[in-house]
């Protein structure tokens, strides 16, 4: 077994373990962290697989951003300590049940196929190569995608802060 | 008054908008395939923009008092944007990507309402089922990537055969589309949403939405999953079926107007369905013109509950018994708007979903118009229930004289106008079909 | 073995499930939230996926993973700004007592 | 004026691409003449829809009138011209379509077209219908005198006669199908009229809905058709479905479902769709309900003009229909059933509008199995229609007079109503004296619809039952019963309301209602007395050839006295306040009884007619009718609401379970399309 494959393994039981306590466990905080580990076992994939760009943008956006940004609405609506209430059993019994078929049915159908491989030439995912294609309006470029992104962060934006800057709270 | 002003002039600009969209009507691609167009697209984004003017027309006097009149428009043009995007886009990324970009800034809007806690529940629901649903659809769209090793909208139709794997990648991917059009079983966010949300954004949902996804589904099935389409016509079919028959059992028993006519619309879009699953030129020309006549007819029912509900508070249907004996002008402009919706003639309605039911029947599936035409059938009853309300049930406290403002007014004429001539003047269909062509 | 394409695929299709689960059963509104964004990432491990594996030709899945990237990140605040919003009309996130408006 | 119509013509001409084809020999006159023959009445709606409440409330009625004066007289006019000058070329009535312009086309070939079709049906149906929706506009003039929403009521009128005749005139069947919708919206209007009654707004709910829903048959009809076909012309789909070996009748007739052939299934729903409008069963049921709409509104609707529709379009459709021995058999059984239904109905009505109303389904039942029996070709092996079109010739004169002595009846049920207050039987009785002219010409239109010669009726009920009589004899027998009962309910209102017991006349005596009610009344009878002695035969035939009609005396002499009988028995029993079962009843002695010798054929003819007739036959059916079929209608709204109950927990509010169920569509969804339905 190289180290190479040890390091997926890792990876792979990283992401997969604090996945799922991220969405069990009753401390909301914990949940939190589970959830930051989850996202950077994705990260150590995307490095491990090579896309050192996609990594980075994971690392920055997901953990320097969305992470913080969950922690803080945490604290602004969460007491210390405070258990998260538990869910009904039956509840839970069709959820896992939904899931597992869902996931089951996925597996068999992506087991199933087989998938196609090509002999063409690779494009390496570096920096320099990206950065061409996101700024180009020729074929294969992705400038197009790049404005209406950049109008959709806009638009949420402003409905952030509309929502957000409510002039005085009501009814207690 | 600020607001006042503002709101003239950003009605005028829509107008603008909505008759410019007819010169430009060449066909063409840009950004290397990412946006196409062509004079139906032009059409339809047209169709669009005159909903969007309407609205700002028939909702005139909330968005005066709103505080955030303009942040308002702003979300509403980029979800506007997004469904030009959206129609035009030229592969799945773009699609996706306008698909949310039509989506997020409406859940924010859907709380516009700030006071009020149903308005922060529906866009809640909103946001999260919404998210659940993209997260489908992306899941979808990467297993078709997987499999075809594209996601442009011309290559995708070379590559599939019908694997079981493209068959589940499918599914992920439509159900997109039936979450965005409410189609049944995934509607169940609809009627909540549109009940809290402001009777503007409601409106903007129920109407402009679903109208853009309907545009986008005719290309993605008909070019994109063309290989598929025995599959994609018998799902269609499914839940055609499934979708007019709840849509219809939901909407009988519904008091608040803005759920009756939630479900009221999720049993239009089986229709819909009914004339998008001929696959045919047929096809394409009816399910346009049909949306044409829903802008009208829909955009007026939901005007004029909206004037009464701004107005009174009121919004059940019970609390519009009498409402002819002090409002002739609203009532008339209602009455057309559902005659419109049940499909009676000579209204609009009549003739789009006549339209649509031929087109269905094109295929020979006799068994499916059948179902079709009877939920029709039913959907009468519900119809002429608030009709009956409005005209003939006595109430002692009936609703006062409703004060509308000029622009509201406008945007109602327009809206009774439109039900009645689309109908009658031929021309506005040949023209579709031309364009189809 | 190598792992290759398959284990990843496993280990994404695993992870969407999870977060899916989670969406289920959460009951507060943030959890929600993060079961979502497991759920995009897993698509996102996806797209990489089948990029390095199946189409290294072509980077039409690592972009697409950088948008899905940016949109979640819109679509979380635009959700928080939402979810912060009802917490101040209803003193809680707990999605049950957000269930005002049915049948 | 001459000078604006032809601009107006020119512009039609130029701009919208409307082609008037000039077939007849009459010049253009003719044509627009044609047009302005449903226009009056369209053109009457719109000015007091939109100014009749504020600017003309009082000159309403008579704006109306005279403008469907106009109507009624051009249509005469046409009538007249069709019929003695132009119409016939080379001893056949020809189908002329002077005007057409494509409204919009489907495909190539499959367009909806507006036009107008003259025919010998047509022309006779726009005559008869111009001309009693003026007698009811004349009538309506005292009858909803003072009425608030006069205007309203006249407007509602307008849009009536307007939709029935386009769809009269139609030329192409989606034309026909619109203005049959057309229909059905204004019936609505005229039905829930008295918005105020509860009973009046259930009555034209339901209406509309149990029409709507055999309109999905026709529209199926017309979808199998066209698809067939390849067109929605009526001449020529008629052309192309009835020559033999053409590829469309081949298509029509070797693609099948559930063993019969498409040509079949298309004749059954299109009859399904007339079966709805003119009553028949079991989709009759908003026929008695639909009373409650004036009067004089049900003399236009349930007598001469919407319930016929369903007639009117079998017979247009009449060559394509006896291309299929199938439907012609189902139009023909549905017919005699509900002919023979519907009398036993009518025997045990107390309701004065109400034994109208089954009346006037059973002999539209009639006129339906009289184009049935008309006979299929498939039996004779040859393909060529003409000469087997007797019951078709009946069935149009049946309409004819039918239409005549029903508004008369239905008129002078309003006469009465309108004097007593009341549609109930049991109020009324003895009003000869206080009525008189109502009395003579109600008479009349019984006589006539009983069948007794000379009047309207029995000629046309002859040609019927001679027809039934040709094709099979179970069909003339009940035919035959069905006449006799006819003429027992008829004759038992007539003396149950002039007759029988004395009425106590409350307050003022107010006389019969004026020159604007009588007139209709006299007119009318005047037709139903002689319009039997036209030559029905000479005009309007299956194929355009006047057909002799050859009148057997002998063969008259079983209806007739099955007439007589029937009224003599009603005499007998209703003439003078029933006493006889109260008194035999009563007298205890025995002997007496015993020496009384007409008791025994008393009690048996009693026993026969009270026991049997309305207690076995009778009040079953009636049941039947009221739990029964009505019953159905109801089930289904009831139902629908208890599912719509039950199922309302998926709509839980919960929005975690929205995503289960969501995810569930999902995995089911994709499970049914890759493993079950491939």
């Amino acid at each position: 077994m190289s180290g190479s494959t040890i390091i997926f393994y890792m990876l792979a039981a990283l992401t997969l373990v604090s996945g799922i306590l991220a969405v069990t466990t009753r401390q909301i905080f914990r949940a939190a962290i589970f959830l930051l580990f989850s996202l950077i076992g994705i990260a150590g994939l995307y490095f491990w697989m090579q896309y050192d760009f996609v990594a980075a943008v994971q690392i920055v956006v997901y953990v320097g951003g969305i992470t913080v940004l969950i922690i803080f609405s945490i604290f602004l609506t969460q007491q210390a300590g405070e258990l998260l209430p538990k869910q009904k059993i039956g509840r839970l019994l069709y959820s896992a049940l939904a899931a597992f078929c869902g996931f089951a049915l996925t597996m068999v159908q992506l087991c199933q196929h087989t998938f196609k491989t090509t002999t063409e030439q690779p494009i390496l995912p570096t920096v320099s190569n990206i950065g061409d294609r996101m700024l180009s309006v020729e074929e294969n470029g992705f400038a197009l995608p790049f404005e209406v992104v950049s109008i959709l962060l806009l638009a949420a934006m402003i409905g952030c802060i509309v929502i957000a800057l409510r002039s005085k709270p009501t009814t207690a | 008054m600020k607001n006042e002003k503002l709101l003239s002039i950003i009605q005028f600009l829509l107008l603008g908008n909505f008759i410019v969209g007819f010169f430009f009507n060449q066909t063409g691609t840009l950004f290397g395939g990412l946006f196409t167009t062509n004079a139906l697209m032009a059409f339809e984004k047209s169709i669009l923009s005159l909903g969007v003017y309407l609205i700002s027309l028939l909702f005139s006097d909330w968005l005066k008092k709103s505080e955030h009149m303009p942040e308002f428009f702003i979300l509403m043009l980029a979800a506007l944007l997004g469904m030009f995007f959206m129609i035009s886009s030229g592969s799945l990324l773009m699609f996706f990507l306008s698909l949310e970009l039509s989506t997020i800034p409406v859940a924010a809007m859907a709380n516009f309402d700030l006071e009020k806690k149903i308005s922060s529940e529906a866009s809640m629901k909103m946001i999260l089922s919404s998210a659940f649903s993209s997260g489908i659809l992306l899941f979808g769209i990467s297993l078709i990537y997987g499999v075809t090793g594209t996601i442009n909208f011309a290559e995708i139709p070379t590559l599939l055969d019908g694997s079981p794997l493209q068959i589940l990648a499918f599914v992920f991917l439509f159900t997109a589309f039936a979450f965005k059009l409410s189609i049944v079983p995934f509607h169940l966010w609809t009627a909540d949403v549109y009940e809290g949300a402001p009777m503007a954004v409601t409106s903007f949902l129920s109407v402009i939405s679903k109208g853009s996804i309907a545009f986008i589904l005719l290309t993605t099935l008909y070019k994109v999953f063309a290989p598929m389409q025995e599959i994609w016509y018998n799902m269609v079919m499914l839940l055609s079926i499934i979708t007019m028959i709840v849509g219809n059992l939901f909407a009988l028993r519904q008091q608040n107007i803005k759920r009756f006519l939630a479900f009221s619309s999720i049993a239009q879009v089986g229709f819909i369905l009914v004339g998008l699953s001929s696959n045919s030129i047929q096809g394409t020309s009816s399910v346009v013109y049909f949306v044409l006549i829903y802008v009208f007819s829909n955009l007026a029912a939901f005007g004029v509950a909206g004037a009464i509900a701004q107005q009174t508070g009121k919004e059940r249907i019970d609390d519009f018994r009498g409402l002819y004996q002090h409002n002739p002008f609203i009532s008339w402009i209602l009455a057309l708007a559902l005659f419109s919706l049940a499909g009676i003639p000579p209204t609009a309605g009549f003739f789009g979903k006549l339209f649509l039911i031929t087109a269905g029947a094109s295929k020979g599936n006799y068994l499916f118009i059948i179902v079709a035409a009877l939920n029709l059938i039913i959907s009468l009853y519900y119809y002429l229930r608030v009709i009956r309300a409005v005209f003939m049930d006595k109430n002692e406290h009936p609703i006062e004289k409703i004060i509308l403002n000029p622009s509201a007014k406008l945007g109602m004429i327009i809206c009774g106008a439109g039900i009645v001539l689309v109908g009658l003047l031929s021309c506005i269909y040949d023209y579709i079909t031309a364009l189809t062509v | 073995m190598q792992p290759g394409l398959y284990h990843i695929l496993f280990i994404s299709a695993a992870l969407f499930f999870i977060g899916v689960f989670g969406f289920f059963t959460r009951r507060n509104l943030i959890t929600i939230l993060m079961s979502v964004e497991l759920v995009l990432n897993s698509v996102n491990l996806n797209f990489i996926a089948f990029n390095k594996y199946v189409w290294p030709h072509k980077m039409d899945g690592l972009f697409f993973s950088i948008f899905v990237i940016a949109i979640a990140a819109a679509e979380a605040a635009v959700a928080i700004a939402i979810i912060i919003n009802l917490y101040r009309s209803h003193q809680s996130i707990d999605v049950e007592n957000a269930e005002e408006m049915k049948f | 004026m001459i000078e604006v119509i032809r601009i107006t013509y020119y512009i039609m001409n130029e701009f919208l691409q409307i082609r008037l084809l000039q077939v007849l020999p009459i010049g253009w006159n003719f044509g627009w003449s044609l047009l302005l023959i449903p226009l009056l009445p369209f053109a009457g709606f719109l000015l007091l829809g939109l100014f009749g409440r504020k600017y003309i409330k009082n000159s309403a009625g008579i704006i109306a009138t005279a403008l469907l004066l106009v109507s009624t007289v051009l249509s005469i006019y046409i009538a007249y011209v069709y019929f003695f000058e132009y119409g016939k070329v080379m001893g056949m009535y020809q189908k002329f379509v002077p005007i057409q312009f494509t409204w919009l086309e489907f495909s190539q070939g499959v367009s909806i077209d507006f036009g107008v079709l003259i025919d010998p049906i047509s022309v006779m149906m726009l005559a008869i219908v111009t001309f009693i929706s003026l007698m009811v506009h004349i009538y309506s003039l005292a009858y909803m005198k003072g009425d608030e929403r006069f205007p309203t009521y006249y407007a509602f009128l307008g849009l009536f006669t307007f939709s029935m005749l386009g769809l009269v005139m139609a030329s192409n069947i989606f034309q026909m199908y619109i203005f049959w919708e057309l229909v059905g919206v204004s019936s609505f209007l005229l039905i829930g009229y008295y918005y105020n009654k509860p009973s009046a707004v259930a009555a034209c709910k339901k209406a509309f809905i149990v029409t709507r829903f055999a309109d999905l048959g026709f529209l199926l009809g017309i979808l199998i058709l066209s698809f067939h076909a390849g067109t929605l012309d009526f001449n020529t789909l008629v052309q192309r479905l009835t020559v033999d070996g053409s590829e469309e009748l081949h298509s029509a007739y070797t693609s099948t479902f559930l063993g019969a052939s498409a040509l079949t299934w298309a004749a059954i729903l299109i009859f399904i769709g007339g079966a709805g409008k003119s009553a028949m069963f079991p989709l009759h049921v908003w026929l008695p309900d639909a009373m409650e709409g004036p009067t004089p509104v049900s003399a236009l609707i349930h007598a001469a003009t919407m319930v016929v529709a369903g007639v009117y379009l079998v017979a247009r459709m009449f060559p394509i229909f006896s291309m299929s021995e199938g439907a012609m058999h189902f139009v023909t059984y549905v017919g005699i059933f509900s002919a023979l239904f519907a009398a036993l109905i009518a025997c045990t009505q107390t309701d004065i509008k109400r034994v109208l109303a089954y009346s006037t389904m059973s002999q539209i039942g009639f006129m339906m199995f009289a184009l049935g029996v008309s006979g299929s070709n498939l039996k004779n092996g040859s393909l060529n229609y003409s000469g087997l079109g007797a019951g078709y010739t009946a069935a149009m004169f049946h309409l004819f007079t039918h239409a005549i002595f029903k508004a008369l009846l239905f008129l002078g049920a309003g006469s009465v109503i309108h004097f007593i207050h009341s549609n109930e039987l049991k109020d009324m009785g003895g009003l000869r004296k206080y009525l008189p002219i109502t009395n003579i010409t109600f008479l009349i239109a019984c006589l006539a619809i009983s069948g007794v010669p000379p009047f309207a009726g029995f000629f046309s009920k002859e040609e019927i039952l001679l027809a039934a009589y040709q094709h099979k004899a179970l069909i003339y027998w009940i035919a035959l019963i069905t006449s006799g009962l006819t003429a027992f309910y008829m004759f038992r209102l007539y003396f149950l309301i002039f007759w029988n017991k004395g009425t106590i006349v409350h307050g003022e005596h107010h006389g019969e209602g004026g020159f604007a009610m009588m007139l209709p009344l006299v007119l009318l009878a005047v037709g139903a007395a002689f319009a039997g002695f036209i030559p029905f035969g000479n005009f309007v035939t299956a194929d355009g050839k006047p057909m002799e009609v050859v009148f057997h005396w002998q063969f008259s002499i079983a209806p007739v006295s099955i007439a007589l009988a029937g009224i003599f028995t009603a005499m007998w029993l209703y003439r003078k306040q029933n006493n006889k079962p109260v008194a035999i009843a009563n007298s205890l002695n025995v002997f007496y009884k015993a020496g009384y010798n007409k008791f025994y054929i008393d009690e048996l003819y009693l026993f026969i007619t009270k026991k049997i007739l309305f207690n076995l036959v009778g009040r079953p059916a009636a049941w039947f009718d009221k739990n029964v079929v009505d019953g159905m209608v109801n089930l289904t709204g009831n139902t629908t609401q208890l599912i719509s109950e039950k199922i309302k927990e998926f709509q839980s509010g919960k929005v975690q379970q929205y995503a289960i169920y969501f995810l569930a569509g999902v995995i089911g969804l994709a499970v049914v399309f890759i493993y079950i339905w491939k």
